[in-house]
């Protein structure tokens, strides 16, 4: 377990009578994609929240690198490694591309309190931003006011920005949902560029694009893990057939 | 200290308190419904002190001075909604700030143009002049006794309202989703311009008991603005039953921190000083009061994030 | 340069040479008017930079304003009546120094602001607007029942305080000061949009949970924008008061956060001129439609009406067009 | 409406006829807003003395300070610096004369007070060129208090507003009673609900109650105060029992005694003059403020007559003298240029429709203020 980077123990968090996770334990280990598939509703983006701290667990642990997460919000959990996207693209719209990705590189700086020296014109953070915009293909859009963005785009962007913060973790929500085929399809040479600097816990529909990344796959499902495994054990495990997937639809 | 003196100053917390609840329901209802700051709403206030104090003087009649400050507040309300008011829906909070305060200076110097500088003159009906003996031997103004049960009246028929009847279920929907209900076929701006003209009408009614055994002056309107504002931060935006609640806690601490405090300083200080200070201290206390309860609960203590 | 920078020498040039045209006519009163013009400016460019930059809409800031003009009122009065400020545990003297008075405002309305700012940005939205209101009143009604001071009545200073080598009792000499003020401080504002604390602050402001995520804690960067707008509004206080020579609860009055907030509104939120421009017409149309109408109030409301509703982006907005992102 | 618009044009016709003015007198008063009342009343009596002079040596500036000292103190400098006036009047509020009149009188300018005379301009901020026609601060609320003495009563209830000028009314009050005080109470500036305070005086087991809540306060407290059924007798000063807040409070102000240096009905020749050509002028009953302001445009002519407004000895001299033949009878200026004079008691009464006040007795004759000593000049 010493090439274990995130792990999580019996998280539960409650919505009135809603439980929305119930006893989750999970772990993503170095150099691997861990996708957490389910159904709509299972829980998947409370998950994520309770994981990055914006929402605070009703009890479970959570740690990275052997480190308990407990009572650090999560800009501090974002400091410590947790790099994330988000399922509705969350950026400065009125930034460009160039700033969004710039405030990621100030983040992994650690501190904004500097009041003077044009941020702009900071060549450390400018060649962080501009490295992280080059990946993820934005290398020609850095001038361009983010809101101007397509939707594809944007998707990028989130990604880059998380770059920028050269995460130990990254946590995905659905980074593919509202791409076109032709997204999709960058966005997944994208991912296992990105699984070699730092392990991806993927949260997404595409069932073709999880089947094709993911190394190992957990199904939530009512807010509990009924099985985790590789692609093809998840593939024939009859219990999720029955219960996530239907016993009709083939695969 | 008599306890006497204790009950009857609770009473009084309890009446100023209903009167806020007068003022503040219909400004937490276009905030919940509408997501608008409405600084111009003690403007309202003030239309219906004045249009029941010009009523009264011409008719003689309270009630028929009464059903004006309904008529008038309303009709300002209506006339606005359509003409301004609903263009600062989608608008960020600031220009709604702004763009109500243009409006509370236009009132106000409007108001003094037709009406004048002075003061109008708008008395209590004579059957409700003097006072009533309580039980326990409570000597108590009847005016004010009436303004209390004409509170709990009205609170209980804006709960009856939003609870139960159609129009209320409409304006529930509304809070929570207004694509919503626009998808069900109601028509959305319709029922903006009654709610909006529905909280005028009850600021100003407010206006109209208040004037009764206040001044009816321009600028009224503005120290119960910001106690309504107080009212409704405390008891969560949107939320009739926080603006009752706020309204209840809001009067009682004023009035009992102006009773109580300079007797509290004059336990340890020389008299002069306490009543100095327990009088200084008495007016920050209801904004104390507001700044603990949103230090505690940032959305008030009936707020929904 | 962008048409808003065209805009922004032609303000300044505007508000330097008015009172400099004035000064050559000998009509003193004008000048006054420009330097009322540009501490207000000061004041504004002080609010802006929570309102316009941290989205922070603080209807609080004539506390601040007022703390700056009672800083320098408490040192000037006992300077004028040479009684110490305090005497134990060590005696503090008053001082009619301007440089003393301003360090003083902007500690003084600094500490304040941070006070406020900590209990207030727990909150957000409405509640934010409300509670800023709240501590505002709390600061005004204290200091009209607080006797040391002259309570409502105020405190009167006989002549305005010193600064080496100007005669501040000159009109022109004292806008000049203030104007120099003003500059220095938009240059700094200028910096400090440019900034790190600049970016992310304004990203905080478009979206919290963005610059929660990489790592920075909007909480912080926005008390520090608080505590540094209360500060530069503060200096403003200090600034008017010396104008008038005279300081009362008048400055710490919710209508004086509002006109604060006005000035930002007819300028343009955010922008850098935004509340020169909005104070400059402020003061004219104070000026101007005062000396029309008893009832020019109504004038007024109509026209804030006219510029909230159909000219978003204030003056600059409409004459500058969009704003361009930064470089 | 009309009527005052025919003021203005009365008094724009009246610059416009006097270009080549001796005088220039800038006057700063309240004309907008909540206290635009007194302002109006100032004005107009003022303006009343001014036409019926008919001089072509005496123009008036007039500019409204909105009640706000910031605003009174940039048209001090205005009227000062552009204007170039020689004489400063105008000013209602105490608060609003502490911030122009030390500035103007060190500049070398007349200030005649209409109204404001808080405590420190009459005694160690006194000034030579600094006079005040209505009255010290004080003034109204001793008279009271040596009222309430005469009276018999022992225990009284005494409250006002927690500022500066509630503090003075309240002392002043206790300078000249000689009883007991059964409570001592300030309200919040701007207060609107008494119902807390009425139940202490109620409970307090006083003989009687003296209060000073002007504006919209004193309308309030005293309905309030009638409905509640405490019919302890109250005394005040004329600020709440005036006649432009009088109709206001109607019938509950009926009977109520209240002090003042001035009433419609003091006796002599030029007060029923005055009050017949403001009611013809203007088509209202006189209030207090318009005496004051016709006293001052009155004092300030009778000073051109005799001295050139130049020399300023000679014109501080004139005003000083004083004479002229004021509304209220004898007046006349102590060492501090504060006024010299007698101050009844009122009782509001009705005449037909119409509520306002009859003397009923003398509170305080020949009155000098309190802190004339502290005055060095």
């Amino acid at each position: 377990m010493t090439d274990t980077v995130l792990r999580v123990e019996n998280l539960f968090k409650s919505f009135g009578a809603l439980r929305a996770t119930n006893d989750v334990s999970l772990d993503l280990r170095a150099g691997e994609i861990h996708a957490l598939i389910g159904p709509n509703g299972a829980g998947k983006s409370t998950l994520i929240q309770q994981i990055t701290g914006h929402l605070a667990s009703d009890s479970g642990r959570v740690f990275l690198m052997e480190e308990d997460l407990a009572g650090i919000g999560p800009a501090g959990r974002a400091r410590r490694g947790l790099g994330r996207t988000f399922q509705i693209s969350s950026l400065a719209m009125e930034h460009t591309v160039l700033q969004n990705a710039v405030l990621g590189a100030l983040g992994r700086r650690g501190h904004a309190m500097s009041f003077f020296k044009p941020v702009m014109k900071d060549v450390a953070l400018l060649e962080a931003a501009h490295s992280a915009l080059d990946q993820v293909g934005l290398a020609q859009h850095g001038a361009v006011r983010t809101a101007d963005l397509s939707h594809g785009q944007r998707r990028q962007l989130e990604v880059a920005v998380a770059l920028t913060l050269r995460p130990k973790v990254f946590l995905m929500d659905e980074p593919m949902a509202g791409l076109g085929l032709e997204g999709a399809q960058q966005m997944i040479g994208l991912l296992t560029e990105l699984r070699n600097s730092a392990p991806i816990l993927l949260i997404e529909h595409d069932m073709d694009a999880v089947f094709a990344l993911a190394d190992r796959i957990s199904v939530l499902v009512y807010g509990e893990v009924i099985a985790t495994g590789t692609p093809d054990e998840i593939r024939v495990n009859p219990e999720i057939r029955r219960a996530y997937l239907g016993d009709d639809v083939p695969l | 200290m008599t306890p006497l003196l204790f009950i009857e100053q609770l009473l009084n917390g309890l009446q100023f308190g209903v009167m806020l609840f007068l003022m503040s329901a219909g400004l937490t209802l276009v905030f919940g419904v509408m997501g608008l700051i409405n600084l111009a709403h003690g403007s309202l206030y003030m239309i219906g002190a004045f249009a029941a104090a010009a009523v009264a003087a011409a008719t003689g009649s309270f009630i028929l001075a009464l059903m004006a400050s309904l008529a008038a507040a309303a009709l300002a309300g209506a006339l606005i909604e359509l003409t301004i008011i609903r263009r600062l829906y989608d608008r960020d909070h600031l220009d709604q700030v702004l763009a109500t305060f243009a409006l509370i200076l236009i009132f106000s110097e409007g108001t003094r143009w037709l009406f004048g500088s002075f003061p109008l003159f708008l008395d209590v009906p004579a059957a409700l002049a003097g006072p009533v003996t309580l039980p326990g031997g409570i000597e108590y103004p009847t005016y004010r006794l009436t303004i209390i049960v004409i509170g709990f009246l009205v609170a209980a028929g804006m709960f009856a309202l939003i609870n139960r009847t159609r129009i209320g279920i409409r304006i529930r929907a509304g809070e929570a989703d207004r694509e919503m209900i626009a998808a069900l076929g109601v028509d959305i701006a319709k029922l903006y311009t009654f709610v909006f003209a529905l909280g005028a009408a009850l600021a100003g009614f407010a206006g109209a008991l208040v004037g009764a055994i206040q001044s009816v002056q321009v600028g009224m309107g503005e120290p119960v603005l910001i106690l309504a504002f107080v009212v409704i931060v405390i008891g969560g935006i949107g939320s009739i039953k926080g603006a009752f609640v706020g309204a209840l806690l809001v009067g009682l601490t004023d009035t009992m921190g102006r009773f109580l405090l300079p007797q509290v300083f004059a336990l340890f200080m020389e008299p002069s000083a306490a009543v100095s200070i327990g009088s200084a201290l008495a007016s920050m206390l209801i904004y104390i009061l507001m700044a603990g309860v949103l230090v505690m609960r940032p959305r008030g203590l009936y707020g929904v994030s | 340069m962008s048409r808003e920078t065209y805009l922004n020498i032609a303000t300044l040039a505007v508000l330097a040479g008015v009172p400099l045209w004035a000064w050559m006519a000998d009509e003193p009163f004008t000048i006054t008017l420009a330097t009322r013009a540009v501490i207000f400016a000061l004041a504004g460019v002080g609010l802006n930079l929570a309102l316009g930059l941290g989205g922070l809409v603080s209807l609080g800031h004539a506390a601040f304003f007022g703390i700056g003009g009672y800083a320098m009122g408490i040192l000037a009065s006992h300077a004028q009546s040479y009684t110490p400020l305090i005497e134990v545990p060590f005696v503090i003297e008053g001082t009619k120094s301007m440089i003393v008075i301003w360090l003083v405002a902007i500690l003084a309305s600094a500490l304040a602001a941070l006070a406020i700012g900590v209990l207030s940005l727990r909150t957000s939205g409405v509640y934010f607007i409300m509670i800023t209101l709240a501590f505002g009143q709390m600061i005004y009604y204290f200091a009209i029942s607080w006797p040391a001071y002259g309570g409502e009545d105020g405190l009167s200073i006989y002549l305005r305080n010193d600064f080496p080598g100007v005669n501040t009792l000159m009109p022109m000499q004292f806008f000049g000061l203030c104007f120099a003020i003003l500059c220095l401080v938009l240059v700094g504002m200028n910096l400090l949009q440019k900034s790190a604390f600049g970016l992310a602050l304004s990203a905080a402001r478009q979206n919290e949970t963005r610059v929660l995520s990489v790592g920075m804690e909007p909480y912080k960067l926005r008390l520090v924008a608080f505590v540094i707008s209360g500060a530069i509004t503060g200096l403003a206080g200090a600034l008017f008061a010396d104008l008038n020579r005279f300081v009362s609860p008048t400055m710490l009055s919710w209508q004086m956060s509002g006109e604060i907030m006005i000035f930002i509104i007819i300028g343009g939120v955010g922008r850098l001129f935004g509340p020169v421009i909005g104070a400059m017409i402020f003061i004219l149309l104070e000026h101007v439609l005062g000396g029309l109408s008893e009832f020019w109030h109504v004038y007024l409301g109509a026209l804030l009406l006219g510029i909230v509703l159909f000219a978003k982006g204030g003056v600059i907005g409409a004459l500058a067009g969009r704003e361009k992102a930064h470089d | 409406m009309n009527l005052r618009n025919a003021a203005l044009a009365a008094s724009m016709a009246l610059i416009a006829a006097t270009a080549q003015a001796d005088v220039k007198v800038g006057m700063i008063t309240t004309l907008s807003g909540g206290g635009a009342g007194l302002g109006i009343d100032v004005r107009d009596g003022f303006m009343l003395a001014v036409k019926q002079a008919g001089r072509d040596d005496l123009e008036v500036v007039i500019e409204d300070d909105q009640r706000k000292p910031d605003v009174a103190v940039q048209l001090a400098d205005k009227m000062i610096q552009s204007e170039k006036v020689d004489v400063l009047t105008g000013i209602i509020w105490s608060n609003l004369a502490m911030a122009v009149v030390p500035a103007a009188t060190a500049q070398g300018k007349f200030y005649l007070s209409p109204n404001a005379g808080p405590s420190p301009l009459a005694g160690k901020g006194c000034h030579p060129n600094y006079f005040n026609v209505a009255w010290q601060n004080d003034n109204l609320h001793e008279a009271a208090g040596a009222y309430a003495t005469d009276s018999g009563f022992k225990n009284s209830f005494v409250l006002a507003p927690n500022y500066p000028a509630g503090k003075d009314a309240l002392t002043g009050y206790k300078r000249f009673f000689k009883g007991e005080l059964a409570g001592e109470l300030y309200t919040k500036l701007g207060q609107t609900d008494y119902a807390a305070e009425i139940a202490q005086i109620r409970a307090s087991g006083a003989d009687s109650v003296f209060f000073f809540l002007p504006g919209g306060m004193g309308i309030s407290f005293l309905k309030q105060y009638a409905a509640s059924g405490v019919d302890l007798p109250l005394v005040g000063p004329a600020f709440s029992f005036d006649q432009g807040v009088l109709q206001a409070v109607g019938d509950a102000a009926m009977g109520v005694k209240n002090t003042s240096q001035w009433n419609k009905d003091i006796d002599n020749a030029a007060n029923a003059a005055f009050v017949e050509s403001f009611q013809a002028e203007y088509g209202r009953l006189p209030s207090l403020y318009a005496s004051q302001g016709f006293d001052t445009a009155n004092l300030l002519i009778s000073a051109m007559d005799k001295a050139d407004v130049a020399d300023a000895d000679a014109f501080r001299a004139a005003l000083k003298a004083a004479e002229f033949d004021s509304v209220r009878g004898d007046f006349s200026f102590g060492d501090n240029h504060h006024p010299i004079q007698t101050i009844y008691v009122r009782e509001v009464i009705k005449e037909g429709d119409v509520f306002t006040n009859k003397i009923i007795a003398t509170g305080l004759s020949d009155h000098v203020d309190a802190y004339g000593a502290e005055c060095k000049m």
